[in-house]
């Protein structure tokens, strides 16, 4: 399965980011391979619909589970609808790549 | 390997993580685990008296897994009573409407789709979850 | 044609509502007795709070068009989703899944513009709505009230304006808090705004965001100064230094923001108050006599 | 590090006043004004200002009169009304009317039209006697924007990483709309400042509704309880049916308006008085919460 992570920047060593729709990179981690990718969010700057726009791109690359900081109400209800799992993680200081590799155990 | 066990639908967690005997200091052994379903299935039957055509709608499953859960909820509280033992709320193979979970390991919280075979972390995999009221 | 007052102040809790309700009170006994009160702060409308005696007179809903993408004739083309400046559709091309979320469109027309397939309608989707209440006073309450999480502020309140058919002397709209669009949108057609605000630093800096924008938007306007006494005299530097006509001072008293706590506050008003609020339907009477639409030669 | 933000839903509540009295007693935190559309609490900070940001606000249209040729397909397309007439010939577009959606840029045979995003907006990065404080100021007429208060809280975040602060205090926006929204999602806790007035009470619901669909823990402020007895029961009993405790709660005082004439805050202003002992207790309840998760002593 894929899972999207919120991420600050676009490698290993950026930081988790917080927010969901304006997060500046999404992670997508595949836990088959174990093999990671980078996407930059295009709507981090939009001015309404962000968190749907950001929904709408994590079941576009096909995430099964996305992993974020919290998440808005429309994109609670679209993640719903494609039965996305939301994981929320409160901790921080924390990088993609300590994600990852609580994820790989 | 085992089936996976489909998951039951608990409406509402229960309002307490336990009961605890008292006027017996020495209550035995370990404390009886009751899972939420189990709760689920006794409050559909018991409290609201629902028959267990119904109650097993509510919680969609059939009506021979409903009868099931129900019979094992009952025997584990009569144990409790009978061994004077603790009774502990522990999250079973359920999920709840539209609410959160959250892992005693790793604090992560988390959704259960309705499509999904698992219901442990999906960060660190512990089955040390419980319902974030 | 109604001549048309604002009350506005650029901050929450200057007592806008209180101006609002006691200057239609005020005109009724005064002036005219055909002067209606419309609430525009659609968000969060108090000022039915002041009439518990109200009846409601008509409810009318007012609607949004929200396109509706037909997934049948939909090809996915996502050329929709590339006009849509606000974010609002959703196109899944392998789930063949396309959806518009209500809550975020401005109903703008751009997605039927884009749509080559015919693959979009255009359907209504209650806002909101228009209460007409009587009130006792005058020609009653107009009332716009938004659903909770809606984004049409000012559809809602050009809806209002547009259901005030009736031919009113005087029809005063109590306007939203702040300096934003809602705000913009319902000075948009006034003939003058009276501005409240109180004599505190909180006051004073609201008060010059709100002048900046009234001075953009070139609309007459009078300051009326709420719990005077309370506070310093900064504001009134500001005001002369600017050559603000200061409509009247309204003296803070405990016991009268008791009544406003309560609701109650169209019955024993104070001397001083009621003095005040005659100074302003006077200096509004003034302007009134020199407007163009009027058939004021009672007196 | 643990973020809160202070709402009332109604202006006027007092808001600005507690943020700043738990400003001069909260200690290692980062302060944010999340009321961008009409700041207030710079006024009592007092704050010095370092960086100056632009906020790129919504698209606002614009027609180029020397390439436009008069045909009015823009004016038949806007939905807002925005594309006028002038009274010379030639068509104009309101900029206060003009909702940013771009349709007539698309529409316009001979590419007359452009927008461009407004430049009107801009937060601070600034210093004050408290701590380190984020700001914005909107201009007048922009479209309020979640996505401004997004952007100060998160500088405000990356401070308080940077400089090791345990706390972010919001001053949250008035209303329930979408930059409420902004400035309550993800925050640790939230602190209702209620006035009790008919109003009061009526917005406090409202905003309960919004704070609970984020299952963010609640807790209640009371200001002026003394103004209305009656409404303050009607308030308590409202909160204790939805589980809400009530922090702290202020009598009406003249110290909080002299206080603010003299730009300080309460705590400043009148150190011994029963308004400043209350707000401390405040503080410390939440900040007992915020560290292990529960509220000492209620």
């Amino acid at each position: 399965m894929k899972t999207l992570i919120t991420s600050t920047g676009g490698s290993l060593d950026a930081s988790f980011d917080k927010r969901y729709g304006r997060a500046a990179w999404f992670c997508i981690l595949d836990e088959q391979t174990g093999k990671t990718e980078f996407f930059e969010n295009e709507n981090v700057n939009a001015t309404g619909g962000a968190g749907t726009k950001a929904a709408e791109k994590t079941v576009e690359l096909g995430a099964g589970k996305v992993i974020s900081g919290d998440f808005g109400p429309k994109a609670k209800d679209l993640l719903e609808k494609f039965n996305v799992q939301m994981v929320i993680i409160e901790e921080d200081d924390l990088t993609i790549k300590d994600i990852v590799e609580r994820i790989k155990g | 390997m085992a089936r996976p066990k489909s998951l039951r639908k608990v409406v509402k967690p229960p309002g307490f993580k336990g009961y605890k005997p008292y006027g017996n200091q020495n209550a035995s052994g370990s404390p009886v685990e009751l899972l939420y379903e189990e709760y689920e299935a006794l409050k559909l039957a018991d409290f609201d008296l629902m028959n267990h055509l119904e109650a097993s709608r509510v919680m969609g499953v059939s009506r021979a897994t409903f009868a099931r859960i129900y019979e094992r909820a009952r025997r584990k509280v009569a144990l409790a009573l009978v061994e004077v033992k603790e009774i502990k709320a522990v999250y079973g193979h359920a999920y709840l409407d539209k609410s959160w979970l959250i892992c005693n390991n790793c604090n992560a919280r988390f959704t259960i789709p309705q499509t999904a075979s698992e219901h442990n972390c999906p960060v660190c995999r512990s089955s040390n979850v419980e319902a974030v009221k | 044609m109604s001549y048309r007052i604002a009350i506005a102040s650029g901050k929450g809790g200057t007592g806008k509502t209180t101006v609002s309700v006691n200057l239609q009170n005020a005109i009724a006994n005064q002036l005219t007795s055909a002067v209606l009160l419309a609430d525009c702060d659609v968000e969060e409308p108090n000022d039915r709070i002041f009439f518990p005696d109200a009846k409601v007179a008509s409810q009318t809903k007012v609607h949004q068009m929200v396109p509706e993408i037909d997934t049948d004739k939909c090809t996915f083309c996502r050329k929709c989703v590339e006009y849509c400046e606000f974010n609002a559709i959703v196109v899944l091309p392998p789930a063949g899944f396309a959806e518009v979320n209500a809550s975020l469109c401005h109903s703008c027309g751009a997605c039927s513009v884009a749509c080559q397939d015919g693959a979009i309608n255009e359907k209504p989707v209650p806002v909101g709505e228009i209460t007409r209440m009587d009130t006792g006073v005058g020609g009653g309450l107009a009332e716009g009230n938004l659903k909770v999480g809606s984004a049409m502020q000012t559809l809602m309140i050009k809806e209002l304006k547009k259901s005030i058919t009736e031919d009113y002397d005087v029809v005063l709209y109590d306007a939203p808090p702040g300096t934003s669009c809602p705000v913009v949108e319902t000075v948009a057609d006034v003939d003058y705004v009276v501005l409240v605000t109180e004599p505190t630093p909180f006051g004073l800096n609201d008060l010059m965001l709100m002048v900046e924008l009234l001075i953009d938007l070139d609309k007459p306007f009078g300051v009326v100064i709420n719990k005077a006494g309370l506070g310093n005299r900064d504001i009134y530097e500001f005001l002369n230094e600017q050559n603000i006509d200061i409509l009247a001072e309204i003296p803070f008293n405990k016991a009268y923001a008791g009544k406003y706590a309560s609701g109650d506050l169209l019955t024993d008003i104070d001397p001083e108050t009621t003095e005040s609020y005659l100074n302003i339907v006077k200096s509004i009477e003034e302007r009134y006599l020199q407007y163009e639409g009027s058939n004021y030669f009672k007196w | 590090m643990k973020e809160v933000t202070i709402l009332s839903g109604k202006g006027g509540a007092g808001k600005t006043s507690v943020t700043a009295a738990i400003a001069s007693v909260a200690e290692n935190a980062v302060f944010c004004d999340n009321d961008v559309d009409a700041a207030d609490l710079h006024l009592i900070l007092n704050p010095e200002v370092k960086e100056t940001h632009t906020f790129f606000g919504a698209w606002v249209a614009s027609i180029d009169e020397d390439k436009c040729t008069n045909c009015g397909i823009c004016k038949s397309h806007c939905h807002f009304d925005a594309i006028h007439y002038r009274e010379e010939g030639g068509l104009y577009i309101n900029p206060f009317q003009c909702e940013g959606c771009r349709l007539c840029e698309r529409v316009c045979p001979v590419g007359a039209i452009t927008s461009e995003r407004s430049e009107n907006n801009f937060w601070y990065v600034s210093d004050s006697r408290f701590g380190p404080f984020v700001h914005a100021k909107m201009g007048p007429g922009e479209e309020n924007s979640g996505k401004l208060v997004t952007e100060v809280r998160r500088k405000a975040g990356e401070i308080a990483k940077a400089t090791g602060a345990d706390f972010v205090i919001n001053d949250g926006p008035p209303g329930i709309g979408c930059s409420a929204i902004s400035s309550v999602t993800g925050t640790n806790a939230v602190l209702l400042v209620i006035e009790p007035t008919r109003s009061g009470l009526h917005d406090a619901r409202r905003l309960v509704e919004l704070v609970n669909s984020f299952k963010i823990p609640l807790f209640a402020f009371i200001n002026k309880d003394d103004i209305i007895v009656e409404i303050t029961k009607e308030i308590e009993r409202y909160l204790t049916e939805n589980d809400i405790a009530i922090l702290g709660r202020w009598g009406f005082d003249t110290n909080i308006v002299e206080s603010m004439v003299d730009k300080k805050s309460v705590v400043e202003y009148a150190p011994g008085s029963e308004t400043t002992r209350s707000i401390k207790m405040v503080w410390e309840q939440m900040k007992a919460f915020l560290e292990v998760g529960k509220v000492v002593g209620s």
